[in-house]
This record gives C-alpha cells, structure tokens and sequence, in this order.
C-alpha cells in the first residue's frame, strides 16, 4: 500500500521527524490563505500516487499568495498521467543547503530491513545506484538488536556530517527506522532529506506498508482501496473487491491458471508461441466452481480480450470443480469467445467429461493448449 | 545446517484442528508421513485423523516426541507458532502459511539462525521426500522415487515440472517449495550445497520466477564450482511488466533487477541448461544430461 | 515508585486488562450516587500504599446505596496505619468463583524477568511460596525472546485450565506482560486474579515502576513525591526533596558515610559497639563541602539524634573537602551535639588538621571512631 | 567466558569527554592503564588527556585496536553504549554508571550472554590489577600488588577491606566491585571460578551486603567444593530494616530474604570465615588463614 506524500508526512510528524509547514488544500481559496499566513514562497504539490511528478507538472512554485492560487487552480483542473488531481500538498518552500537520499527498506539476501543513503539526495535510489554508487552507504539492521544510536552516528558520519549536524542527522535516521518498522514498511523514503542553514528536513516523503501487516494498522488499511487509485488500473481495482490476484496486460489472450508461478508459465507460453497475453489472474489454491466462474466471466467481459486459455493443474483445485466453473460461466454469459483448457491431475477424467460434454477443447499439456489458443486468436 | 527429511522424520503439525491443518494432515498420513502430534491452543486432549493434539508444541513434543514441524496456523498467529517450533528445537520447519508480514518472517529467520534451526517458507507448497514423507500440501500422485531434487520458488509450476520429471521416467529424490515471498528462509544456494552432498540425487531441476536475485546467486555458487552435478532451469515471468506483482509477493521486477533474462542469461552463463517451456527441463535432464 | 491500585488499575485498563467497573471518590456523596448508579452491592477501598488494608480495615462491603454512604464517610473520616485516607475506590462487588495469583517481578538470578503465578490467590506471592510451594507456577522470561503467546498458554494449562478460560487467562498473562515491560515495572501484581462464571477480572492491582526508568515516565515522575506517602517517613521524603540518600531508624547516633556499603557497615559497626544508629546517610561518591554540610545539618536538626558520627573513605571524595563542610555545618547550626569524624584517603592530613583546629576528634579506623562515639553518646 | 584484565588489555573509554570520563581517565593514565582511545558521538576528532576521541567505538577500534571498554556514559545512554561495546566485541565491558533501569540491564546482559563478553556491573567502582591496570574509579593508593583476590558489591567498603589488605603486607591481585544494582553481570560465583584457576591468588576477600541470594548462592557454590582456596568475608547490613533500600538500589530486604544473618550463616555453613567488622577480613586471611 503506497501512501500519497501528505499521507507519510503526517506519520512521519508523528514520530518527529521535521517536516515543512504545510497544509491540505482542495481549492484555491485555501491556498491562497495558507500562503498569506506564512509570508513565504510556497511550493504546490499534487499528492498523486506516482513518481517523477516534477516533471510531469505536479510540483510547481508560487513567490505571492495569488500565484499560489492560480497555480493550485491550474492544478486542480489539469490532469497529470491521467490522474485527476483532487489534493494539493502547499508547503512552505526550503532553502536547500544540500539534499540527502535515505531510505529503509527490505531486503531479499541478508533477509533483514536495510538502510540505504546517500549524499546524492533528490535523484532516485536506483538512478544514484547506477551514477554514483559509491555515494550510497548501505547498512544491514541486524533484526534482533535493531538499529541503533550508534548504527545512525555510524552512517550519519559516513555521509560527511560531523558533531551537530551528525547528531541531528544520526536522530532522523532513527526516527525514519522507527516509522518503518512500526508500521511495517516495505519502504520508507526521505528523498530528498535537506540540510538547511538551520537543520535537517524532510521536504518529500515516500511510505510503503507492507498489504500482509494491515491487520495491525487498521486505520491505513481503511484507505487501501483509495490508495490503489494510480497504482493500479480501474480493472485491477475492480478485481482486488472480486479478491482475485490479476494484472491487466495489452494483449488479447485471457489467462487464468492456479498458482502464481503456472499462471506465469501460461503466459510465457503462449508469448513463446507468438500470442499476447491480455491479462494474469491466478485462482490461488483450492478455487470452487463459484470463484471459477467469476474469475472467468471477469476476464470475458473485458472487450480487449478475444479468447480465454484456463490452465489448471489438480491438486487442491479438482478438474471437476474447475469444468464446472468454465461451463457455468460460458452458459453464464453467452459470449461466444473461444476457450481453451488444459487440466491435469485430481479428477482430470470427470473433468474433461464435462467439457466436452459442453463442446469446449481441453488438453493434457500446456505447451499444446497454447499452441492452440494463438491459432484460435490468430483466426479472430 | 541445512535438515532436510525422509522417513524417519516425526513431524508435529501446528494449527492441525483448522481447516487447512485437517484436509493435509490426513493427506500427509496417506502418503505415509510420520505425523506424531499436532496443536493447537484451546484444542488439547483432541483428536484429529487419529493424532492426539495438545496445547502447545512443547507438550506435543513432551509427550510424544517429534523433530520437525509444519506450520498450517493463519498469518497472524504465525511469528508465534514460528518461535514455539524454535523454541522447542523442531528442525526443519515448514511454514505453509501465505500472507505472513515480512517483518514477521525476518524475526523468525533471525531467531532461526540463532538456534541453526532450516525455516522451510513462508508461503511454500511445502518439502516432499520422495516414496517416503511429505510435509507439504503437493499432490502426492505425481511424484515417483527416483534422482532428481526439485527446487522451485512457486507451487503448482513445481508440480508442473515434477510430473514431467516422474513422466520421463527419472522419478524425485527430495523435492522443496523455497516460498513465493521476498524473504525466505532456506535458499536455493543453501539447496544446493545439501543436493551436492546427497548421493541419491544424481541432477537438480531449478524452477525459478522473476523478482529478487535468488536466481542470479545461485548462477554464481554454480559457476564457482559450488554444485557440480547435471543441472536444468526454468524460469517464469518473461511475460511479466515491471513493477506489477505476478501473484505471488517476490515475483516484481522492480529498478530494472529481477527480470527473467537477467536470470536466464545468468544461469546459461553458469553453464545451467535454461528450457523455455516448464517440459523442457525433464526434457534435457534426461536426453541432453543422459540421467 | 508505588502506584496506588486505582493508577495501577487505570494502566492495566489501558492495556485491556478487565476490571471491575469503579469510580474514584472523595465524598460519601459520590459514593452513593455510584453505588444507586450501578444498582449492585459494591465495595469501598481505601487508596492508601500499604498491603494488608483489608485486615486494618481499608476495604469494607455494602449492599445499598446508603450502607456505600455510611461506610464511605466512616473511611475518610479515619486513619488507617497512620495513614489518612483522603482517596477511595468503590466498584462493583465481584462473585468469586475462584482467586488467581498473577504476578512479575525481576529476577536476580536469572537476570531477567520472571512471572509468578499460583492457583491459590488471595494470599500474598510470599505467603504462598511458604505454605503452598508446588502452587507456584514460575516461568523466566527470556529477555530478547519476550513472553510470547505460548509461554503464557503453557502457563495458564499448568493453573489447571483448559480450553476457553485457558485461552482468555493467556491473554491477560500477556497483558500484564505488556504493562509490565512498558512500564519498567519491578512488580506488576494481579492479586487476585479472580474468576467468575463470565470471565476474569483483576479486583487489585499493584505496580511498583523502577524509579531510574522515570525519565521515559515522564507522567508518573511527576506523581513521584505523592507516591512517597506511607512508603517512606516524612522525614525521608525531606531527605529526597534535598537529594540525599537517607533511611530513618529508631537509634540516637546520626551516621553519615560516604558509599552504601561502607555506611551500612558503619552503622553495623555502631551497633556492633552497642550504640543505636538513628538514621543511614550514604553521601554518595564525589561529594563537595556544601553537600556535606547540608547533610549534616540534616541529621543533627533531627532531635531524636544525640551524637554524630562522619566516615569518608577518600577517593574522588577529598578529606579536606569534608572536614570543611563538617566545621561549617557545626558552625552555622550552633548545636552542641558531639561529633566524631573518621576519615582516610585523600587530602587525609589536611582534612584531619581543619578538623582539630575546630576541636573535633578525628580517627583513622571505623572501629575506634565507632567505639569513641558510643561511649559519647551513652554519656548523654 | 569469565575475562579479566592485565597491563596488556587496551582500553577504550566510552564517555570519554564528560566530567567523570575526563577525570578518570586521567587517573587511569597515572595507574598505568593501556588506554588507547574513547569515544563520545559528536566529539570525534577531540582530544582528552592526548587520547584520541571517535564518534563511534568501532571507529576507535579500527583506528586504535582495543579489547575492553569502560563506560561512563549518563543512566540514560548505558544500554546503547553497551551494546555498541558488545558488537565491537571488547571484553570486559565496565559499566561504571549508576541509575541505568533494569530492564535495559537486562536487555544488556542478555546480549552479551550471547556473544560471550562478560559485563561488570553496573553501578560499580570497576576492576583493578593491582600495579598493572585499573578499569575503575578506585583510589589506586589503597592497593598494593600481592596475593588477595577482592570480589565486592560495594565501592567504599571495598576500598576499606583493601586498605586493610594492603597495611597487613598481603597485597592484591585482581580485586572487582561487582556492582550495587539488583541486577548485575559478573557474580561472584563466576569470580569464585575464575580466582579459583587463577595462579596468583592466593586468597580471596568476600564483601556482601543484603538483598537477593548472590551470597548464599556464593556459599553452595564454595561448599560444593568449587572454590578451595582460603576464604573471609564480610557482609554489610545488619542493622538495616526490611523493606528499605540502603543506598544501593540492590540493597533491600524483602519478603525476609536478603539478610545479612541469612548470608553469614550460609557463608560460615560453607567453611567460610565472616568476619564482624571489616577489619577482620584481612586480620583473618593473615593470622588465621597464615597468607
């Protein structure tokens, strides 16, 4: 679950990590009043869920209170990838003395959160990676002791800072672990981090909660549907309420297997034999005939797609249940889209009885059933 | 370190009164599994397929011994179930569990590692000893005694690949789901320094997917000399778009790493044989390697 | 730092621990209201911070609004061991079907915490641990690990529950757990734990917080002092209010040394010689010449104190320093209570020659300054 | 696992720069003690009494070596600086602060259990070999090198019984305030081992006081034959009242455990000799045990 900026900056005010004087706006009027109250250039900022906002127009500048308002409103009335903007982030503006990259996140081999910074702040951790990476000190949070005070003096001081400033510095990196792991971040970013003639502050702010902990963060995870919004497709969205694990792709071959890494392999398969995958969608373990005829009449009613391949191997998930699901769902619909079905395993004999029964192909093994999907979809 | 099983291994099945727990325990006894005792709290004095259930692991264990565990508990009780399975020095443990925080896992794998204890998991199909024990959820039927060890980051491909394999006629030795999260614990390089070891396996079918650089490490042990015997790969996702996850949680390409070239053309470069169909890796290990 | 059972039951309610519906009152007035308010007999505990209330007559029954009244007035009006009641704490009277004892505490030993619990409530731990021993439940808790759900079902199974009540007893196991770790508590009590045909309930509570931990309680520092009434004499809560280690006894000799264990063997030796040590001042390492004279005036304004003896071991404490503040008190307060000082160490020969000077004996051995004090003060 | 000190063990003192770091550093200098750097986060680059200062201990380390630590840090700042000595693997760590709350000692202790490291105090004047090193805040006038080994929980009374040690001719060897806290690292049966192996020692100086069972446990520990060597102790407290602590946050009796009787019985109950008054323990270890 990706929090929009603002959204991150109230949790990272929380646990006092400094952050710019701002204020949610939704119309120009209030920018308006904010930037009068502060008497200080402003920067306005659409809280939308992607990156590279910058440069896409989402971040613009205001030196007087009626710039403020005619940018927010400009804002406000545009879109931006697509996006319509409905909150704006107003802020006061920072006078950077240097930016500072810095981040926790997860990390697969040491299997332990992880700290990354780096004094090249403001570009992204993976553009630094490739440009400069000898600018990023990364530091591995042993999970038991945690990081501590004397880890953050550590990596506080390898990015050059020394007495006050490497005190200060070594504090927000603690706070930022704080953040991360209490509430279960896959990522928590400061970027960029700016030292001031004053001190450190975080002007943007990236949190990632990890969607498996939201049992424990109740409150976010009344906002996860509200925080697909940019992340996912409208489709996608739809699917994540239907509880199916699906990826639209811009193919026009529909997929369905069980299993993540099958359901893969299906897709592979049929881009090897020169098909276009419209779609991933993965039953998971045990599907019933219900969840299958849902899954499938999800995947048929999308117009981009011509032909559906259901992949299905029996463990769990029986053959029989799975055949029941198809032939439901095509009575179901009466789309006359072609259906091509490989099954294998527990009950595959009942299964395929019953499929062709209602006069739908199936075969026994993956790489035949795709081969005869693409021509199908070819002839379309 | 690595503990692996055969059938010898006395399992005791945590969560054994859920749904899940039932349904495979008595899959697991089916198969022939040494399931000595199972738990659940609130739950002793029980009985389920005819296994006495307890309180806690520690009276199973007490009471009727048990070296290894299978965790079927939900994600939310599963950091405490771990650390129980640890505590009472279970080894291996399997985690079937799916959706577990991934600041769960890495607790439990840090107390793990303290106590050198193998976390099979999360989120894995499971381990099956081929002909002799299985602590898993896979179907038993496509697996058949013979000499290949199967290692694979997802479930149902695993099992795609292990019918190819028994289809053949090369038939299974030990056969492990590492589990479809970010971090898990025993890992393929881990894996194949144990298949180096074991003599019943005489070649390896290495099924890998997109996300992380699992993969492109254990390309690196091999090309090292760390595993020197017959060797075959597939890897999913090259359908895959950056940035989405493909159904299971470490299956993202994210920042240009974990894409399926990177990890074909890591492995080919070992010298591993990388099929681009799932059938083609049972394919070559017994026409191209002769087993 | 002794809480009082209803702060201490305000914790543990925060912490989900189930209490008996209560209400803290200063009037018989409320007291009544409370009790018509709930319809039920309650019961009437005075909140004052020693064990054994119920025995000296700080808890008391009443079946109907006007007994609640009666009996309230009645406890505010008297003295419980010295003790005014000036808070109490009525609550519903709970039907006891059996008592628990719950407790945590810190272990020497095994240098960790270790919870303690016992089938046979009621009864304080120690009271328990000699007539009931194979009651006591005891379990360590491994300090990195924490106490985790199945250390507290393992420990509920073996006070002989099962099922449910297992499962509801674990959880507030746990809790008190939670409150106690948070608190820095070095005893969190349920005593006792009762059970009822609903549930359990905590009807007392006790939690004594580590006074060094403080400073990240900043809400029950504040609380600190209050908590002093009945643990401590008024005159040790003067001595805390000034900084000074000290513990009143029931002698005539004052005794000031500098370090807790050479001024509790100075106060053996005393007694060793037959005199009666009056009180316990441990200066403390590092003490300079104002302290020490404080420290004396302290003790010597005390009128129960006939004599003084002063034993410094100089280390980082001078010699000198302290013959100094020795004169000066003697000085400014004009009293004419005898003086024996032993001092050895630093700055020896000048502290020794300030002290002569004023006409106070000094001696190189706590054994002869002790027998010289005796002697003195038998003579007074 | 029991680790003491020497004229080769090389110091780094943490809270270095402080009023007590400062000060004892410098007469830690004058007593001989290796000192070779300290450290204070912020102060890097500094100076105190020509040794250098570094942010962070495992820079001193890299820069300086160092294989023990001494820490004057605020109550405060103990439980990292701790662990930050416990991670840089010095060993002993002398943790002089007082006040530090027990559940961040324990969170101490339990960390260096793990690697091993032994922990003195905290809330303790340190350790000393007498006329090789002192990791401490001890007077260094009172000792004189000898033949008695000094194990205490007090400062004071420890300086008093070592000042008698030394004017009756027998000297010291290693002599250790363990600390006054409830709960402290190395204990006296630890010691009782160590001093047992340790060739120098000749005799040993006990110095207790009320609270807890340390002394007790001391006495089963000589009585079961682990400590042979001749043996006097003291034991401070007697005219204290239950139910108040004396001075020393460990010091209190409570429940009718802790007292001073109770420890002087069990000692005396074990071969050991208790003397009355503090003097007598050296007068006992001259005339009675012919040191």
């Amino acid at each position: 679950m990706k929090l929009l900026e603002y959204e991150a900056k109230e949790l990272f005010n929380k646990f006092s990590i400094p952050i710019p004087k701002g204020n949610i706006v939704t119309d120009p009027e209030s920018a308006k009043k904010f930037a009068e109250g502060l008497a200080k250039p402003v920067v306005i900022k659409a809280q939308i869920p992607i990156g590279g906002r910058g440069k896409a127009g989402g971040i613009q500048f205001a030196d007087t209170p009626s710039q403020a308002y005619s940018l927010t409103q400009q804002m406000l009335n545009q879109k931006i990838r697509e996006l319509s903007v409905n909150k704006i982030l107003i802020e006061e503006k920072i006078l950077i003395k240097k930016e500072i990259y810095l981040g926790i996140t997860v990390d697969r081999n040491s299997k332990s959160y992880v700290i990354l910074t780096s004094s090249s702040g403001g570009m992204d951790i993976e553009e630094i990676a490739v440009k400069q990476p000898e600018k990023i000190v990364k530091k591995i949070i042993e999970p038991i002791l945690g990081l501590r005070s004397y880890h953050a003096i550590y990596i506080a001081k390898h990015l050059g800072y020394s007495s006050k400033k490497m005190i200060d510095l070594a504090s927000i990196i603690l706070k930022l672990y704080k953040v991360a792991f209490e509430t279960d971040a896959e990522l928590a970013e400061i970027n960029p981090l700016v030292e001031t003639e004053e001190g450190f502050i975080a002007t943007d702010a990236r949190l990632n909660v990890d969607n498996n902990s939201l049992y424990r963060h109740k409150d976010l995870e009344e906002r996860l549907f509200e925080s697909y919004e940019g992340e996912l497709t409208q489709r996608e969205i739809e699917a994540r309420k239907m509880d199916l694990v699906y990826v639209e792709l811009d193919g026009d071959i529909g997929i369905i297997g069980n299993g993540a890494g099958l359901t893969m392999a299906t897709l592979d398969t049929v881009m090897l034999n020169g098909g276009k995958p419209g779609n991933f969608l993965d039953l998971g373990g045990g599907a019933n005939p219900d969840r299958i005829s849902k899954a499938i009449e999800f995947v048929l009613m999308d117009e981009h797609i011509k032909s559906l391949f259901v992949n299905v191997l029996g463990g769990i998930t029986r053959c029989d249940d799975t055949a029941k699901g198809i032939v439901n769902a095509q009575k179901k619909l009466g789309i006359n889209k072609p259906i091509v079905v490989r099954m294998m395993g527990t009950n595959e004999e009942e299964g395929k009885k019953i499929l062709s029964d209602a006069g739908i192909n199936s075969y026994d093994t993956m790489e035949a059933a795709a081969d005869r999907i693409v021509k199908l979809t070819e002839g379309i | 370190m690595v503990k692996m099983i055969n059938n010898e291994t006395k399992v005791i099945v945590q969560g054994i009164t859920g749904t899940q727990g039932r349904f495979h325990t008595k899959l697991m006894l089916e198969y022939g599994t040494k399931i000595v005792a199972g738990s659940t709290p609130g739950r002793g004095g029980q009985e389920v397929e005819g296994v006495p259930v307890y309180d806690t692991v520690i009276e199973a264990k007490q009471a009727k011994g048990g070296n290894a565990s299978i965790i079927y508990v939900p994600a939310s009780g599963t950091l405490d179930a771990a650390l129980e399975a640890i505590e009472a020095k279970l080894d291996p443990i399997v985690i079937i569990t799916e959706g577990i925080p991934v600041r769960d896992t890495i607790e439990i794998l840090a107390h793990a590692k303290q106590k050198e204890i193998t976390i099979i998991g999360p989120n894995t199909p499971g381990i099956i000893k081929a002909g002799e024990s299985k602590m898993g959820i896979m179907p038993a039927q496509i697996f058949s005694p013979g000499k290949i060890g199967i290692i694979s980051r997802s479930g149902t491909l695993f099992y795609e690949v292990a019918a190819h394999i028994t289809n053949v006629g090369l038939g299974e030795t030990t056969c492990i789901g590492i589990g479809g999260d970010p971090i898990v614990g025993l890992d393929y390089v881990s894996l194949l320094k144990w298949f180096q070891e074991d003599s019943e396996t005489k070649g390896v079918a290495l099924i890998g997917e997109i996300g992380g650089d699992a993969e492109e490490r254990a390309a690196d042990f091999i090309a090292s000399g760390g595993f020197t015997k017959p060797i075959s790969a597939y890897i999913a996702g090259r359908a895959a778009i950056p940035g989405k996850r493909m159904g299971h949680a470490g299956a993202i390409i994210s920042g240009g790493t974990g894409t399926a070239e990177g990890k074909m053309n890591a492995l080919r470069a070992a010298g591993v044989y990388v099929g681009l169909k799932p059938i083609e890796v049972a394919k070559t290990l017994k026409n191209v390697l002769n087993l």
